[in-house]
């Protein structure tokens, strides 16, 4: 070894490792690393790559299904939706760098996610983000959005991919820390799916792509590390996007793999070249040589430290078959992109690295993945709320105000301002567009669409964890439902604090019990996630945010629902239950001013009794619209339908003892709003099925009204529920 | 008074549309061009008059909104009118 | 009838616009790459939506330099119907086959949506299947689109009728609302001299069927089939 | 030979970047912004050393692809190195 830099505890400590750390380094070496192999070390050992605090969490959750053909452990997750059809999804954080330059930040993370999914074959079509922002009044607020919104714009539209749905929240625990998790869907055949691991000793390792910069050195580090007020001295580590280049490196992946040429194939995301070779060879459990010398590089002078740990984007390593160096060479130049045989595979076992003919590295792949620190880390469970009863919480001034300051507040408010800054209809299969409960994309060239929605709830999984979980999951199924499709899988984007603190890793442990248990009773599999700690700024975390990404399946469009009201006279009905449960809703929030109480319990039994019924409802086409019932409530619910379609109602529905505003706003699980014409034969249904449903009024008009009193106009309405979003970003 | 102000990317930053650029300048036959990055050039008038107070304003202009200091560098630049 | 579409490096709606000349005219088009120099006899020529070569430096710029332009500004010139779609239609200003220049949109901001647009002439190979005045619903998506150009270009195209089509509100009426990018006059779309070459921001290929939530952008492809086949 | 290119819209051509920037400063508390235009500032490094042929060949480069002439003006400057 020439590297002759030696070790000391200051250099081990920058790289995030702890003493026991590289006490095990030491071991595994049987020496001094090189500082290459340190960094190497650093980076597949930080959080980020390693999953330490999380990975015996993750294994609780279900992964199987009959239609899964790749669960978690890939770039991205498969299942099986008929006809030979297979479509491949993922969702990734993008937190800390989109804090620090949000433009760049949310865009490189859209390049991220893509890459993902076409390295596993899949054409992406349709991408989805969700965003949570801290306070509007405070001061960075506005500048994050607007940069965030832009740079999943810029990189979205420009690949051509469409931005189809997402979800957008503020809370002051965002304050800061934003979260910004970014999901795509890619479509592929079954029998054409490409993994990752590694075979074939002598084959070609293969880089294709952009050159290799000194982009975000210590990313991956970064990515773990708590933030502190100085980080913002961290910044050139944020890397700059190029989309053009990844729009050619679609297309050109794409091309090679409709030919017989790749045995392997790896995005080179956070810690690039390391985590590709390394997770490559650790799958086919084999070895890597590769000449560093001839990594095609944008700078001069590169280091093997800076080669191995730059997060240069638009990157991709391939094993190829012997003898297809040729034909994949002359697609990747067709498409302009560099192309360079840097490596083979060798029967080792061992990462080999090579640069002006000097070996600088030499590690023993297996140990390097396997001997990562895995922690249990100590938890503690939230305790639980005090109940809030619905006569402790109290009825508004005016149902009218109530609705007016629900549909202006900058959760309910409309996120037009957002969606139509990214193209959402590009490729022309967009059949539901943003705006309702979930987006469907047509599966091209067929009837089948798929469903997708991001969902969670944060101020539930705050006051309890387990039974946030288990609502983020099933308001994704519920969402996908409503539309008239099957809900299939899950991905997942687990957004927490330090898990140094027993706190927030029973926040984590909270959130895992309660998806797993929705997964299991709602067959909704996670086939792909991504984890996201240390989300801190000087000691305060953010709320506990496990993101679901879900993904449905309609046989036919010509059968799907969305949430607009379609024709005056029709009847509306709710399905399922209320208990006028206000614990933890917006309303007791935005209206009475608190954040208190237990979330809404989840019976997730009734929740997919319900589900199913409304789905065959909708296939019986008995449903002419459908609206799930989550943040705000049945009123707000309504009202969305109302804007959405262009048409009032008369909520003329009596509760019984249950006050009407714990009726109209409360946030019990587990409900549906369905527009119907036929109410007797849906009734019928009903019974059969044995859901209770209540018709509750009926369509028509101009105006909302309840018990034939009107709340407001549909006018009024529109202008405070679309108004606030571009108000607030264009008055600065 | 007038200014200049040159938004460049920091070196090291990748320059995607430079590097577009450079690339089409090569398709049109046009050889040897090494290297090309792209800058913005911000032509403000200011009713300030005195060149000391616009430095320091400009200066403060440029950090707050003309240049993103992540991945930028700024010069300023006061010209008499 | 024969079509090509051409497809530059970055186009992304090269296949949008493919799926729709077949599902409307019957005819499958030919894809011709920006490096061809030439390309089969065709009936019409397609210039997608998209950003090709990232739209780094300006929309369409790079790509009205490509090889394959050369042809289609030789095929235009000599009556060859040339139809820019979007990025398309920033291509064709940067050629000079039409004047003016699209500029980034007014608030800066990318724009997708749904547009109403007053269809202004009828008697061209374009547009002949609408009604003259009538209003149709098409979506935009785009960052520069903000149609420009000198007081006297502006006359010139005006007095000749070159505006195809103009954003509007639903009645047809135009106000600054009804103008997403803040194009002069409202301009969505001209034609060159000629009427033979027509560039438009809207993308009529996004709405040629009720699934995708409208059928009123048949008409520009119907209008050509029309037009070819006749 | 390095060349420093200036390309800036033509006078009478509406500039939504650089108004959106001056209304930007605007809000943030600059006062006496009276006007704000934006260009682009390109950097071309060229294997060329005769100033004359680099300055005839950049001016083939502006107009061929760096600027459209139809909106905009632009300036060559050679610096030494
Ligand atoms: N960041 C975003 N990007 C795209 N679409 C968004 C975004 N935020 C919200 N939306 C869209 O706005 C609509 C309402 O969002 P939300 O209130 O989160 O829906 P729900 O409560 O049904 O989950 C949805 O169609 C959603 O896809
Ligand atoms: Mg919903």
């Amino acid at each position: 070894m020439t590297d002759t830099l030696s070790i000391t505890p200051e250099l081990v400590a920058e790289h995030g490792l702890t003493n026991e750390e590289y006490e095990l380094i030491l071991s595994v070496m049987g020496r001094e690393p090189t500082i290459t192999e340190l960094g190497i070390f650093s980076v597949m050992w930080s959080e980020h790559c390693s999953y330490k605090s999380s990975k015996v969490w993750l294994k609780r959750l279900p992964t199987k299904a009959p239609w899964v053909i790749q669960g978690p452990g890939e770039n991205a997750g498969v299942i099986d939706i008929g006809d030979g059809d297979a479509v491949i999804f993922k969702m990734e954080s993008h937190n800390h760098p989109s804090y620090i330059e949000p433009y760049q930040g949310a865009a490189t993370g859209v390049g991220g996610i893509l890459r993902d999914v076409f390295t596993m074959g899949g054409r992406p079509i349709a991408n989805l983000n969700a965003l949570r922002f801290g306070s509007p009044d405070h001061p960075k607020t506005r500048h994050l959005v607007s940069g965030v919104v832009a740079g999943i714009g810029g990189y979205g539209n420009c690949v051509g991919v469409p931005t189809v749905a997402g979800e957008c929240t503020f809370h002051p625990a965002y304050n800061g820390n934003i979260l910004v998790n970014a999901m795509t869907v890619g479509l592929a055949r079954k029998d054409r799916i490409f993994y990752s691991a590694a075979a074939g000793v002598g084959n070609p390792v293969v880089y294709v792509g952009s050159k290799t910069g000194r982009d975000g050195i210590h990313g991956a580090t970064m990515a773990s590390a708590e933030f502190t007020e100085d980080s913002e001295e961290k910044r050139p580590t944020v890397q700059v996007g190029d989309p053009f280049t990844e729009k050619l490196l679609i297309e050109a992946c794409l091309e090679l793999m409709a030919e017989d040429a790749i045995v392997a194939i790896q995005d080179m995301g956070a810690a690039g070249l390391t985590s590709s070779s390394v997770e490559m060879a650790s799958k086919g459990g084999v070895g890597f040589e590769l000449d560093l010398d001839r990594v095609p590089q944008r700078e001069e002078n590169m280091t093997p430290y800076e080669m191995m740990l730059s997060e240069s984007q638009e990157r991709m390593l391939m094993v190829l078959k012997p003898g297809s160096e040729a034909q994949a060479e002359a697609i990747f130049r067709k498409w302009d992109l560099d192309f360079a045989v840097i490596g083979r595979i060798t029967d080792t076992g061992r990462l080999t690295l090579k640069h002006e003919g000097e070996i600088v590295g030499d590690i023993p792949v297996a140990p390097l993945v396997d001997k990562a620190p895995e922690y249990d880390r100590p938890w503690e469970p939230t305790p639980p709320a005090p109940a809030l009863h619905p006569g402790d919480v109290p009825a508004p001034r005016s149902l009218g105000d109530a609705l007016r300051t629900l549909m202006g507040c900058p959760d309910l408010a409309s996120k037009r301002w957002i969606w139509e800054q990214y193209d959402h209809m590009v490729m022309a299969d967009t059949v539901q567009r943003p705006g309702g409960d979930a987006a469907v994309v047509r599966v091209h060239g067929t009837t089948k669409g798929l469903a997708l929605t991001t969902d969670c709830t944060p101020r539930y999984c705050k006051a309890d964890p387990v039974e946030g979980g288990k609502q983020a999951v099933a308001e994704a199924w519920r969402n996908i439902t409503a539309t008239g499709a099957k809900p299939l899988a899950i991905t997942d984007c687990m957004n927490f604090g330090n898990p140094e603190r027993p706190i927030i890793m029973g926040q984590f442990a909270g959130a895992i019990q309660g998806m797993a248990e929705a997964c299991t009773a709602l067959e909704f599999p996670v086939i792909s996630g991504n984890v996201s700690l240390y989300n801190e700024t000087n000691g305060e975390a953010i709320l506990p945010t496990p993101a679901i990404g879900g993904v449905g399946l309609l046989k036919d469009i010509d059968c799907m629902v969305t949430i607009a009201l379609k024709t005056a006279g029709d009847w509306l009905y709710m399905v399922g239950e209320s208990a006028g449960h206000l614990g933890q809703s917006l309303y007791l929030r935005e209206v009475c001013g608190r954040e208190d109480g237990p979330p809404p319990p989840v019976d997730l039994a009734i929740e997919r009794r319900n589900g199913d019924f409304v789905r065959s409802a909708i296939e019986n086409r008995q449903v002419v619209a459908c609206h799930d019932l989550s943040d705000g409530g049945l009123l707000v619910a309504a009202a969305e339908m109302a804007l959405a379609g262009d048409l009032g109602f008369d909520l003329d529905a009596d509760w019984g003892s249950l006050p009407d505003h714990a009726a109209l706003f409360g946030e019990d699980q587990g409900r549906y709003l369905v527009e119907v014409s036929e109410g007797e034969a849906f009734e019928a249904a009903a019974r059969a099925a044995g859901v209770p449903v209540k018709r509750i009024g009926f369509v028509g008009g101009d105006t909302l009204n309840r018990g034939g009193e009107r709340l407001i106009s549909l006018a009024e309405l529109r202008e405070i529920h679309e108004s606030w979003l571009p108000n607030y970003m264009e008055n600065a | 008074m007038k200014a200049h102000v040159h938004v460049t990317l920091k070196t090291g930053v990748l320059d995607p549309q430079g590097k577009a650029i450079q690339h089409a300048l090569a398709a049109l036959g046009f050889d040897g061009v090494e290297d090309v990055r792209q800058g913005k050039f911000i032509e403000l008038k200011l009713a300030e008059t005195d060149a000391e107070k616009a430095r320091a304003s400009l200066d403060e202009m440029c950090r707050k909104l003309l240049a993103n200091t992540v991945i930028e560098n700024y010069t300023i630049d006061l010209v008499e009118e | 009838m024969k079509s090509a579409v051409i497809v530059f490096p970055g186009s992304n709606c090269d296949r949008d616009l493919a799926v729709a000349l077949e599902k409307v005219t019957g005819f499958r088009p030919i894809m011709v790459w920006h490096g061809e120099a030439d390309f089969d006899k065709v009936d019409l020529i397609a210039l997608p939506g998209g950003f090709s070569y990232g739209d780094y430096l300006r929309a369409g710029a790079m790509a009205a330099r490509s090889p394959v332009m050369k042809e289609v500004v030789k095929r235009a010139n000599r009556g060859v119907p040339v139809l820019g779609i979007c990025n398309g239609f920033q291509v064709l200003t940067e050629t000079g086959l039409l004047p003016g220049a699209l500029m980034r949109n007014a608030n800066l901001k990318f724009v997708c949506k749904d547009v109403w647009l007053k269809v202004e002439r009828t008697d061209t190979i374009f547009t002949n299947r609408y009604a003259r005045g009538q209003v149709i619903r098409i979506p935009v998506a785009h960052h520069d689109g903000n149609y420009f150009a000198d007081a006297d270009t502006i006359r010139r195209i005006e007095d000749n009728g070159q505006v195809a089509v103009r954003y509007c509100d639903a009645d047809g009426s135009f106000s600054p609302a009804s103008n997403p990018n803040g194009s002069i006059g409202n301009i969505a779309g001209i034609f060159n001299e000629a009427g033979n070459v027509l560039g438009m921001m809207p993308h009529p290929e996004r709405l040629i069927e009720p699934a995708l939530g409208g059928a009123d952008g048949r008409g520009f492809f119907e209008s050509v089939m029309q037009e070819l086949v006749a």
